[in-house]
């Protein structure tokens, strides 16, 4: 689960990491009144959205004075914005935060992530933080800095004060980066976080170590415990439809395509894309009913995957292992005459009773297109959006 | 022979109350499988399935023996179950139960690694659907009834992956030898080498069908050990290939993850060993038809 | 560190452990005001000491009322404890704590304490908790269940439900017991405790799992980092002479004999006080200065010496490793002279110029026997006090 | 040989800036240890004591080869340091820092047990008197002047202890092979055990000092040692004999650890181990001079 920049950064300074003064607002009057709690003229006035590389995106604006502020609140407020991360249909703008803006003479970059090869937290460092790190690190990677943390004993300040002298921090800033490198540590460990990243972390003419901008993200099996933070979740960034699967106990991850894909286990969901992708087609999104699926779940999902727009065709891919394909085709005539499907449906079913299954979609007279194979499958829905 | 399951597993039930440990319970035995007992905090001294229970995994073991745990407990009291199999002296954990918090596994990994060599529990999963030895025992989820005795191996982080393989084969009249299911997780117990030794030694393995998926690295530790020590035909398929990377896959945090993780990536570094790939998941029988 | 019972009721109850209602009193008065808040009509005076064993020494009166308990805390107040764990000069009662007095079913026994073979922290339980828990301990070893704690992942739930199931404690209460004995653990844990003990902890008529008496310990070395534990010392209960040598930098036991021991290192003292005993005598203290002592040092420890009105003789072993035998004598005859000392001195120098040192004793005119070696100056001082 | 320190050995010192770290190093140098560098955050590139100082151990050992680490960084600091020396691949740590925190120890212990056994730093204390082989090398605090060269080796808990025996033997002329202070901390690097078997195996240690005290058990473990592979002579002493036990003694809490762990009790251990104790820590020459 992604959060907030300016909740990532209250959650970091609790942990001892320094960030601006800011506040707030779902309003430009809110914006404007946040700006008088800040101590200095200048202040940044920035879009909250799930996503980074916001400035170029025009999402961060500099603004000095009242009428300034209020005109670029107005501007972003409610204003779709695209970035290099958020995909083309962008994501909207519903916050804002006033934050008080600093000068840096030099931009680090902190991160710190699960490395799965190794099951252990790495931090990585970098002495060229600020915008497009990542194009960066591809060309220069010896400057990432990574130090591995020993999960049995966390994070030392050893480690803390070899990255430091490794970027070449001034040695006045030891300290305070020691504290910083030691509080993100804590919190991604303390809050079951999967990424914690400060960038740029910035050194101010008055020799502060700030945090200009910060990420994180939370591993979402893990919220049960962290309350806290699951009521950090702003349903308003997330994409409607996966939202709304969510709800109805469905995983939906929205695509590029126009090819529905209604399947059952992540692991074949994976492989019908493949085999999409073979057969020359593109996906709209893939529905997962899961392995055990009852037939109201089939309801749910072809509900689900018709309020799509893009799809064109509907893929039905179910290996009933432990469920049963009967069940499977007596939710899927249900649906289709329930919500008068009117685009094309394709239906593979193998395993569990897979006879007496296409035996009911035969027999129900509802218009679909039965394939013996995952591969049949995929081809005959690509050949109906060609 | 087959690899980690046969007839002499003595398997008890961690989380056997809910809807699926009592469905899979029950397959497992009607499989013929030598469940001896289930554990249940609180229930110690009842039955259930006909079965004995007990209070912790340490009792069960003391009063049957047994050697082999199965976990469905759910995802916050998973970590802990998989703690308890270790620590009672279970030699085997098939842990069913996915979505389990990443420092949760990390604690699981780092518990178990504390144990001597000798004395260290083998994990399987979390997020695994078991292992099937067709003909000498279930500790798992597979539909059984299309699993038949044969001297295929497989190996699946998916578990409708690995049933579909299996369903393939079936059609195909081939038969299976075990079938594994590791599981997708971040964090995972056994990994496909760990597995690919067993199935090297194994005399009723003749050749292995492998079904990774993007994520992760141990695709590429297994070719380079297919390379290096595999007397065995493997055939290996990698899911994901079509698969986007993730929104956050664009961002700095990723970078160390991302690279080499990609299907693409992982299909490069496994031609590199020699190994075969098959990208038609529906073509798995007949590929590993031409290995027997 | 040890700590007062009301003070590790109230740290363990913020980590999930039921204590009953209770209120600390330095005054009779007080004591009656603080009985107004606890809702039951039978209350418990407790004189805190830092000491267990309490109720045969008379220090928890049973109270109903508001004159029981004003008599109760009058006597207690002020009045010198002897319990089984305080040795014969007891400890003088400066607080009390009045507490809701409740009815136990079944009492148990909860230790967490530092396993210095495995060097991890292991938790003890015992179905026979209450009073003389050693002696049963002793008659019935089996008696007291144990689990070790791996430190590299703490206490998990499956060991605190192991131990439960191992009491026999009914299985109502199996998530009272799981909650309080992780709560101990992550109290130990976090607060650099050295013991972390509950007993007994009982079970009451109406199924609640309530910490009847508890006791804390703190290990010194931490205090540093654990600033809310530090401010727990209470001074009254520290032996004056220990807590004056502790100010002046110099770690000083009290024993129970007459012979005043100057050494420098921990393990030359005890060789020291075991030399003492193979010559027939006993030690009044022993006072250790360290190894690099300075000459103003041994004024301090002459000085905490004779405030000591058991000793009858001072015997200075001193091995100069890092330091000089000659500022050793130079202090010794300063201070001597300063303080009038009238009892015998024997003093036992080796190493770095005890030559030198020695000499200046001679020639300092002041009375001191020196002595050859350290059995010697042992049986030297044994004579004096026989 | 002598055991662990000998002319090879290139030392740093962590925590060289205060009193006795400028002290003892001085020391050091002058007896003529091969001391390379110190380590001191922030003022790396510059020079104390003539020696180049460094801002981490691993820009230390980089720059210098170090293989031996000495510490006297204050008790808060000294865990940290010692991990750093750990992972920076220092093989030999003397950590001469007392007072460290438990939970800190439990710490540093079980982050050096995650290394490889071949790559595994040797850790001596904490609060350990350091080790002294005459006429090779000091990595210590022992006041070297009357230590001489020959067959005995010491291992002492107690620093002042050690002293003391080396002093006697210099006073009998029997010279000294190495001799070591573990340190009396409730957890500690290198025991008994570990150093019997090193001077079991050094040509020039012909017998051998164990000085122990009141609190844990390795003198026990010593003593089976002793009784089950040592070649050796070895005459050991339990200081303590006379200590009451302490206040907490009394306690419940203590049950656990008091059993065994007093001076009586391990004598009586050591007896039945057949290894020699003597009661007077006045004649530990004479008593060694037999063994000679």
């Amino acid at each position: 689960m992604d959060i907030h920049e300016y909740q990532a950064k209250e959650l970091l300074s609790e942990f001892g990491v320094t960030v601006p003064q800011g506040g707030l607002a779902y309003s430009p009057a809110q914006a404007v009144y946040r700006a008088k709690g800040i101590e200095s003229e200048n202040v940044l006035v920035k879009a909250q959205i799930h996503s980074g590389a916001r400035t170029a995106a025009g999402g961060i604006v500099p603004c000095s004075g009242e009428d300034e502020i209020r005109k670029a609140a107005d501007e972003l407020m409610g204003k779709c914005l695209v970035t290099r991360q958020t995909g083309p249909k962008g994501q909207i703008v519903h916050r804002l935060y006033v934050e008080q803006q600093m000068d840096s003479v030099r931009e680090y970059y902190v991160g710190f992530v699960l490395d799965r090869q190794m099951e252990r937290v790495v931090v990585m460092a970098s002495a060229d933080g600020g915008m497009n790190i990542e194009d960066r690190y591809n060309q220069k990677p010896e400057s990432l800095i990574r130090a591995v943390i020993e999960p049995a004993v966390g994070m030392q300040t050893f480690q803390a004060r070899w990255i430091v002298f490794k970027l070449g921090i001034d040695k006045s800033l030891l300290t305070q980066m020691v504290t910083t490198l030691l509080g993100c540590y804590r919190a991604f460990r303390d809050l079951d976080a999967t990424l914690v990243e400060i960038n740029p972390l910035a050194v101010t003419s008055d020799g502060q170590l700030v945090a200009l901008d910060a990420k994180m993200s939370f591993d979402d099996n893990a919220l049960f415990r962290r309350e806290r933070i699951a009521n950090l979740r702003d349903e308003a960034q997330e994409d409607p439809l996966s939202r709304k699967a969510t709800e109805r106990g469905l995983n939906y991850v929205r695509l590029d395509g126009d090819i529905g894909c209604l399947v059952n286990g992540a692991g074949l969901a994976l492989a019908t894309l493949d085999l999409i992708q073979v057969a020359g087609g593109k996906p709209a999104n893939f529905l997962d009913i899961g392995v055990g699926a009852q037939p109201d779940v089939v309801n749910k999902a072809i509900n689900t995957m018709l309020a799509d727009e893009s799809v064109k065709v509907i893929l039905v891919n179910i290996f009933a292992g432990t469920n049963r394909c009967d069940w499977i085709a007596e939710g899927l005539v249900a649906a289709i005459k329930k919500f008068n499907v009117s685009v094309p449906v394709i239906v593979r079913l193998a395993g569990t009773n897979a006879k007496t299954g296409k035996t009911i979609l035969q027999e129900s007279g509802v218009a679909v297109v039965i394939a013996e194979s995952m591969r049949d499958a995929a081809e005959l829905a690509v050949e109906q959006v060609k | 022979m087959s690899i980690l399951v046969d007839k002499q597993n003595k398997v008890i039930v961690q989380g056997m109350l809910g809807e699926k440990g009592t469905f899979h319970t029950k397959r497992m035995i009607e499989f013929g499988t030598n469940v001896v007992a289930g554990v249940i905090p609180e229930k110690g001294g009842s039955e259930y399935l006909n079965l004995p229970i007990f209070d912790t995994v340490c009792d069960a073991v003391e009063q049957t023996g047994a050697d082999t745990s199965i976990i469905f407990a759910s995802s916050p009291f998973a970590g802990d179950s998989m703690m308890e199999a270790a620590d009672a002296g279970i030699r085997l954990c098939i842990c069913i139960t996915g979505r389990i918090p990443q420092q949760d596994m990390m604690r699981v990994k780092r518990y178990i690694k504390g144990f001597d060599e000798s004395e260290r529990m083998q994990l399987i999963g979390p997020g695994s659907a078991g292992i099937i030895s067709p003909g000498k025992g279930l500790v798992g989820v597979m539909p059984s009834y299309f699993y038949r005795e044969g001297d295929v191996g497989i190996i699946a982080r998916a578990g409708t992956l690995g049933f579909e393989a299996a369903y393939q084969l079936h059609k195909a009249d081939i038969g299976i030898s075990t079938s594994v299911g590791i599981g997708s997780e971040t964090i995972t117990g056994t990994t496909f080498v760990e597995l690919l030794e067993r199935f090297n030694t194994d005399d009723e393995t003749k050749a292995v069908i492998m079904l990774g998926e993007i994520g992760g690295l141990q695709e590429v530790e297994a070719a380079r050990y297919f390379r290096d020590h595999m007397k065995k035909p493997v055939i290996s398929y990698i899911a994901g290939v079509a698969a986007p990377k993730g929104k956050r896959m664009g961002h700095a945090g990723a970078i160390i993850t991302a690279y080499g993780e990609s299907a693409a990536e992982k299909i490069e570094a496994l031609k590199e060993c020699n190994m075969p790939i098959v990208s038609d998941p529906s073509i798995f029988a007949e590929s590993i038809k031409e290995f027997l």
